[in-house]
């Protein structure tokens, strides 16, 4: 079987590609893109974890994020909207009225 | 259940003050607050307390509920009275009721949000001078800030937003260490307390229960304690040099607010310091008495000085009271009976005489738009009664004999030379002086103002702004202004009058007080030295 | 608008090492750890106690908290999402989509009484509100830092 | 005694706190009914005064009668722990005759009052003779007073009533300023006086003057035989010094409220206030208060001849220093002003010197012939249409006859010419300064001092009379004077007879030429409550202060002293006599700028207000502004300006904060890791 690291390890990995992308993209879309990628690295975790200790609820609980993740892009797609309606862009770095 | 009943009066009245219209508000509050002045007055001749509320003694009216268990420490509903708070409570309904009458004239909006922040601010007080109850005490103290910052904040002068943040900022910094200082001391006793019952508090502090609390021995604990909870109270009384947001809070404060300022919210901090410091850590207190006893006479000789410097009315009764309250902690460091008592007696009077003052001041800005002593002189032509009553108050303030005022001071003087502590009659000297000063910068003000040939200039005048439609176009500025000035009305002149009886009342027969006053300082002492 | 995304080093450096760096942090803390044999199902039919699960039924072989009450929840977050991001996307106050000037939701009420009458003050707020730049995007674009304008 | 005796003298007593409280009672009557009144409320206070000098006079039978009183009437405080405050009546002879003297010039001044006041129009009446009622009260209630808290209770009651009266013309510029400095600068003494009293009771635990447990009895005690000496605590001082520092204390008060060098200055301002007020506040009675304390409390004084000598000394030099400032004046109630400060110097210098009864004397004669020469000048200046410079007078002997021959004999008794009031006491001073000097240098010189100022005393007083009412009318006004009344002519009368007669009942030189027993006021002091009386306190004064009379027959200082009056008076005489006299002060060049100016006494008392008062004020102000209040703001500018830097980390781009958050989690991770031993 495989151990658990390696899958830990592929989760890391994909979180941070996912974060990479957050780092460095100003499209909004592809925040929405790079925070799919790291929920679905959450999600290999609780599988691993599941797996790991021989019970179900890491995998309902993916599922449940899966959920969550579809909530998450209705939310962000109108989120983006507004977004585009304020500033009329999608680059992040626009968006800077709340800093101060 | 009386003291809830007080507390609940003032806090109904709150919430049916703001409720009302604006335009009934004046005197539906000034009506409203005769309640907890008569309940009050009710008590006060009621009284049965005996000995010192935190030593043991007697207390009147107390009630004790269980309320919330807070971890370790249960939690209590504990309020009650003795000879100390029972005066402090009257004087606060009283001025309370004086405040909202003379804010009739100068509060022309939003009045029923004015006179429900006055309430509140009367149930806080209440509940800090009732309260036995750490966190009920804390509650009450804190909340004391909240009417206040906004009665300095909306109603106030030109920079009422500087004052009152500077307000609110000081005196909850001060909160803050004073608070760390108790808690240290809350730790320290560990287990031999129940609850934040400041009377098992203090009895436990009293009788040496204090264990050490890290690496950190007992004796260092209370004197780091003392330094904390005495920082924290000195802003609020204030002591120099932690006074300055006072003659900015007081400048800028409408005048029936800074009557309640000078008149009680000081006697807070002088109150807390008596409590916690004084009745709590007495033997600290007395091991630092030549300290404190410094920034006593400071506070009095400095604070006069700055007065005799300003030519705002305000700011001179403001700076006054700083020399005032610097008395009473001289009185507070003495351990005589005269001292402690005389400081107790002195919270009581400088309340009445400061806000007395305070509302003359009120009352003539109201009718010249000034405070200025460069813009007036001769006042006394135009408005004779105010006139009398600021010279009296006046002169209560000097410490005049048949007046309360000569007696808070004298009584402190009388305890504080003879007492143990090294220089004691020294410090006791060097602060007399402070009635010379006092009597300097009060007469020269009044001098100025108030006698010689009438004159008034001001903004109000020179704006062109008529109220005879012009027709006297011709007539220089003088007479323009002399248009506008019009005797105070009646019920100006009532809390004046009002305050002036009490002043004198006091100072003929202090008995009336000082009897309980004395009562309840007395446990003080005696446990004082073995402490 | 966005356009073509490139690589940029200059400015992409310093958030890679960011993430390669947690990675590497990451990567530290599982390989150092260590972990038991994984326990794994034993050939139990996963899918199934899933559902099981899921509705909190009895029959499931693999043990697991029961989770009716997260499922429902999870209903209603979705459903709020939904509703979440339909009031997102629409304009606020006069409940007009944005950028779809002519969609009515008044069931053409109102779009009646225009053409019938030109000179409509409402048509022409209509316009104006639509055509309209929040205010806040001057402040926006004001306050942008430089790297926007790279990203163009 | 019989019973029935017995008990009236009781009652004499038991109604004597009504002598104080008859003149309250018409106080609150005139300040809040006075405008109802037809006379504004002067009748109030002439029944209430008229009322307390019956009293008065019946106290003194009794006291005649060999009966005292020392009682405690109202207790203001009582602590179990600590000492009482109370008030208290004590009545001898000393303050029966205080008493008297006390309610029958106010008596007087009432009455005048109505012809200086209520006949010329005033405005403010009530508010007048509402001062003056509290005035009397608080007087009278200072003189009975039984101990020393009570004393300065209406010591400083009395200032307030000097302020309110001096202030009475507040709508001028200069009464209010004079009010202002007269209570500063007596405020000024009883600064020292409160010092003294709080450390009287810190001391003996007790301020009454009379009985056993009282505090000159404690003192004496102390230094005596030591026996309670022991319990009292003196503040790391030996008794005798510590009792000369109390002593030095309480003289501050004495200093301020008697005019006395270097505190003088308020009282020539003082004439800002209405004439009666100048004479019956800062001549005949509140002035007086200061030595009449010295005199209560003498038997506390007699156990110091440090103090005493400083008092002698500082009265000597007092009387010489404002007589010869009284030489140039032109104002006639500025001379008498100085005078009047020269006069109660010459009290000092008999007080210090020993000669209580001689002081006591001086201080009933003063009080007499001094509220008549006022009196007379308010005569002179209703005449005179409120004009007060003598310069612009003379002549007015004719037409104010009344007025003149009472001015006469109150300025022959000033000056000290046999056989008016004032020869007699005045020279009983100097003869025990005298004879108590011949063995003491500093007396020495404080009788020197106040011997030359005779010569002075004669000069000024008859340069005053001669301006004033000799010569040829100098003024249209002095052509055609106002006449005066009934009711100013009945107070002139009443006090003339007495300024001539008053001196009678204390003839110490023709009792030593004649061997008559006819010392009445000696033999008046010399009874009284036990350890309060003349007798007593001249045994102290041998025993304890060490003070020795040389033998000396009086009336050869009699004779010298009557010389010198007399040579001034004449050289008054010959220098203003004529029908237009020169100014002749103006030949005194510098001197008389000097003396014009007051030696420039009011500058540099002005300037030390200014520099240690105002300028220190400035000085601390602009430190509290600058410093102290800037150090608070200081803390908020760092908040404000360490918080503006800081907020911009928070940049508004969504990227960079989740690179801090990123970077956040790596440290955290690192930290704990290795912290944790993870990575081992």
């Amino acid at each position: 079987m495989v151990a658990v690291q390696y899958y830990l390890l592929l989760s890391g990995a994909i979180f941070c590609i996912g974060l990479f992308g957050i780092l460095t993209r100003r499209n909004a879309l592809f925040f929405l893109m790079s925070v799919e990628l790291m929920l679905n690295a959450a999600n290999i975790n609780l599988v691993a974890f599941s797996f790991q200790y021989g019970n179900l609820t890491g995998q309902v609980f993916s599922l449940f994020i899966t959920a969550l993740a579809a909530a998450e892009v209705a939310v962000g797609i109108g989120i983006i909207l507004v977004l585009y309606r304020n500033f009329g862009d999608v680059d992040v770095t626009k968006a800077t009225t709340l800093r101060w | 259940m009386i003291i809830e009943l007080l507390i609940g009066l003032c806090l109904l009245g709150t919430v049916v003050v703001l409720v009302s219209p604006s335009r009934y508000a004046p005197r539906l509050a000034a009506g409203w607050s005769l309640l907890p002045l008569v309940v009050s007055l009710l008590m006060y001749a009621g009284f049965n307390g005996r000995g010192n509320a935190l030593l043991g003694g007697q207390l009147a009216y107390e009630t004790m509920v269980s309320w919330v268990s807070l971890g370790p420490y249960a939690l209590n509903w504990h309020v009650g009275l003795d000879g100390i708070s029972m005066p402090l409570i009257v004087l606060s309904t009283v001025l309370t009721t004086a405040a909202i009458v003379s804010a009739w004239t100068p509060i022309e909006e939003r009045e029923n949000q004015f006179y429900g922040l006055v309430l509140f601010l009367e149930a806080s007080l209440v509940g800090v001078f009732a309260a036995l109850d750490f966190f009920v005490w804390f509650v009450f103290w804190e909340a004391v800030l909240v009417p206040m910052y906004f009665l300095i904040a909306i109603w106030g002068g030109p920079r009422r937003k500087y004052a009152a943040i500077k307000f609110f900022v000081y005196t909850n910094v001060a909160s803050l260490v004073m608070f760390i200082g108790f808690f240290a001391l809350i730790f320290g006793l560990g287990n031999s307390i129940q609850s934040l019952d400041m009377p098992a508090i203090a009895q436990a502090l009293r009788a040496g229960e204090l264990g050490s609390t890290g690496a950190i021995a007992p004796s260092t604990l209370k004197t780091l304690a003392f330094v904390a909870m005495f920082a924290g109270f000195a802003v609020k009384v204030p002591v120099v040099p932690v006074h300055t947001w006072l003659p900015d809070a007081h400048v800028e404060a409408p005048t029936p607010v800074s009557v309640l300022l000078a008149g009680v919210l000081l006697k807070m901090g002088t109150y807390a310091l008596l409590r916690f410091n004084f009745t709590m850590l007495a033997d600290v207190a007395q091991q630092y008495a030549p300290i404190i006893a410094l920034f006593a006479v400071v506070s009095v000789i400095y604070g006069a000085l700055l007065a005799l410097a300003q030519q705002d009315l305000k700011r001179i009764v403001a700076y006054s009271s700083v020399s005032s309250m610097g008395y009473v902690i001289l009185g507070l460091v003495a351990y005589t009976v005269y001292g402690v008592g005389g400081a107790t007696f002195q919270m009581l009077s400088h309340g009445l005489i400061s806000g007395l003052l305070f509302a003359c001041v009120g009352v003539m800005y109201n009718i010249t738009h000034t405070r200025m002593v460069d813009d007036m002189s001769g006042m006394a032509d135009r408005m004779p009664v105010t006139t009398s009553m600021f010279v009296a108050g006046a002169f209560a303030y000097m410490g005049l004999p048949l007046t309360s005022g000569f007696l808070g001071e004298y009584f402190v003087f009388l305890g504080t030379f003879g007492a143990d502590f090294p220089g004691a009659a020294w410090f006791t000297a060097i602060s007399m002086f402070g009635i010379v000063i006092v009597a300097g910068y009060l007469l020269y003000a009044m001098q100025r103002t108030l006698f010689g040939s009438f004159s008034l200039e001001t903004d109000y005048g020179a704006d062109g702004v008529r109220t005879d439609g012009g027709e006297n176009a011709d007539e220089h500025l003088e007479s323009e202004a002399d248009h506008d000035v019009h005797r105070a009305a009646a019920h100006d002149i009532v809390p004046l009058a009002i305050l002036l009886a009490l002043v004198i009342v006091l100072g003929v027969a202090p008995e009336i007080a000082f009897g309980m006053i004395r009562d309840a300082v007395s446990p003080m002492l005696a446990a004082g030295g073995a402490g | 608008m966005t356009t073509r995304p490139r690589l940029n080093l200059g400015s992409h450096l310093i958030p890679g090492l960011v993430a390669l760096a947690l990675f590497v942090v990451l990567a530290l803390v599982f390989l150092t750890a260590s972990f038991p044999a994984p326990q794994g199902f034993d050939g139990a039919p996963i899918t199934p106690s899933i559902g099981y699960a899921m509705f909190d039924l009895a029959g499931g072989q693999i043990p697991s908290e029961s989770f009716l009450i997260a499922f429902e929840i999870i209903d209603l977050v979705l459903i709020a999402a939904l509703a979440a991001a339909v009031m997102l996307a629409r304009r606020e106050g006069d409940g007009k989509l944005v950028g779809i000037e002519e969609i009515r939701t008044d069931g053409g009420h109102s779009r009646d009484s225009t053409t019938d009458a030109d000179a409509d003050p409402d048509s022409g707020s209509d316009a104006e509100v639509t055509n309209d730049t929040d205010p806040n995007t001057a402040t926006g674009s004001d306050t942008a830092t430089p790297t926007g304008e790279e990203a163009n | 005694m019989s019973v029935a005796e017995a008990s009236t003298t009781a009652f004499a007593f038991e109604v004597a706190p009504a002598i104080a409280v008859l003149p309250l009672a018409s106080f609150v009557i005139a300040l809040f009914a006075g405008k109802y009144f037809p006379k504004k409320g002067a009748l109030a206070g002439v029944t209430a005064t008229g009322g307390s000098l019956l009293l008065s006079l019946w106290v003194m039978l009794t006291v005649a009668g060999g009966a005292y009183y020392n009682e405690e009437i109202y207790t203001l405080v009582s602590t179990p722990e600590s000492f009482d405050l109370h008030f208290g009546v004590l009545l001898d002879p000393l303050s029966a005759l205080m008493l008297v003297i006390v309610s029958l010039v106010s008596f007087l001044v009432h009455v005048f009052s109505l012809g200086y006041m209520n006949d010329e129009g005033e405005r403010g009446l009530p508010r007048y003779y509402a001062g003056l009622g509290l005035f009397s009260f608080s007087m009278l209630a200072f003189v009975f007073a039984d101990n020393l808290f009570m004393s300065f209770v209406f010591f400083e009651l009395v200032g307030l009533c000097s302020w309110l009266l001096i202030g009475h013309w507040y709508r001028e510029d200069a009464p209010p300023s004079a009010a202002k400095k007269a209570f500063l600068v007596t405020r000024f003494g009883d600064y020292f006086f409160l010092i003294g009293v709080v450390a009287v009771f810190a001391t003996f635990g007790t301020a009454t003057f009379a009985g056993s447990e009282s505090f000159p009895v404690l003192a004496e005690e102390a230094l005596t035989d030591g026996g309670a000496g022991g319990e009292l605590s003196t503040f790391g001082l030996g008794a005798q010094t510590w009792f000369t520092v109390l002593g030095f204390l309480i003289l501050g008060g004495v200093i301020g409220k008697s005019a006395q060098f270097p505190l003088h200055t308020w009282l020539p301002d003082a004439m800002e206030g209405p004439t009666p007020v100048s004479a019956l506040i800062h001549a005949a009675t509140m002035v007086a208060a200061g030595v009449y304390l010295v005199a209560r409390m003498y038997g506390f004084y007699a156990l110091s001849p440090t103090a005493l000598a400083v008092i002698a000394f500082v009265g000597g030099f007092t009387a010489l220093f404002a007589a010869s400032m009284a030489v140039v004046k032109r104002d006639v109630k500025q001379v008498l002003a100085y005078s009047t400060i020269s006069q109660y110097g010459y009290m000092m210098l008999g007080l210090g010197a020993g000669g209580y009864v001689a002081a006591v004397f001086h201080l009933m004669t003063h009080a007499f012939f001094k509220a008549l020469l006022f009196l007379g000048a308010g005569a002179v200046i209703i005449a005179m249409h409120h004009r007060q410079d003598m310069w612009e007078m003379g002549g007015l002997r004719e037409k104010l006859p009344v007025t003149y021959y009472t001015f006469l004999a109150g300025s022959l008794a000033l000056a000290g010419i046999v056989p008016f009031a004032g020869f007699w006491s005045k020279d009983e001073v100097l003869y025990e300064a005298l004879v108590h000097g011949l063995t003491d240098p500093l007396l020495l010189v404080a009788y020197l001092m106040g011997l030359i100022a005779v010569f002075f005393t004669g000069f000024y007083t008859f340069r005053m009379v001669l301006l004033t009412f000799h010569g040829e009318p100098r003024t249209h006004t002095a052509r055609n004077p106002h006449l005066p009344g009934w009711n100013v002519k009945f107070p002139l009368v009443v006090l003339g007879i007495l300024a001539t007669v008053i001196g009678l009942t204390n003839m110490t030189p023709v009792a030593e030429a004649t061997g008559l027993e006819i010392e009445f006021l000696h033999t008046w002091l010399e009874h009284g409550i036990e350890g309060l009386n003349s007798e007593h306190y001249g045994e102290l004064l041998e025993t304890v202060a060490g003070y020795s009379a040389a033998e000396l027959s009086p009336l050869l200082a009699a004779a010298l002293s009557l010389a010198l009056a007399l040579g001034g008076a004449g050289l008054a005489y010959s220098l203003y006599s004529g029908d237009r006299p020169d100014r002749h002060t103006d030949r005194l060049g510098d001197a008389r700028t000097l003396l014009m100016n007051n030696y420039y006494q009011d500058e540099y008392q002005v300037w030390i207000a200014e520099t240690f008062g105002t300028g220190v004020a400035r000085l601390s102000d602009r430190f509290d502004q600058s410093i102290v209040d800037g150090a608070v703001n200081g803390v908020s500018s760092v908040s404000l300006f360490s918080g503006g830097r800081i907020r911009r980390i928070q940049t508004g781009i969504v990227s960079n904060y989740a690179t801090l958050l990123t970077l956040g989690l790596v440290a955290l991770l690192l930290v704990v890791g290795l912290t944790g031993g993870w990575f081992l």
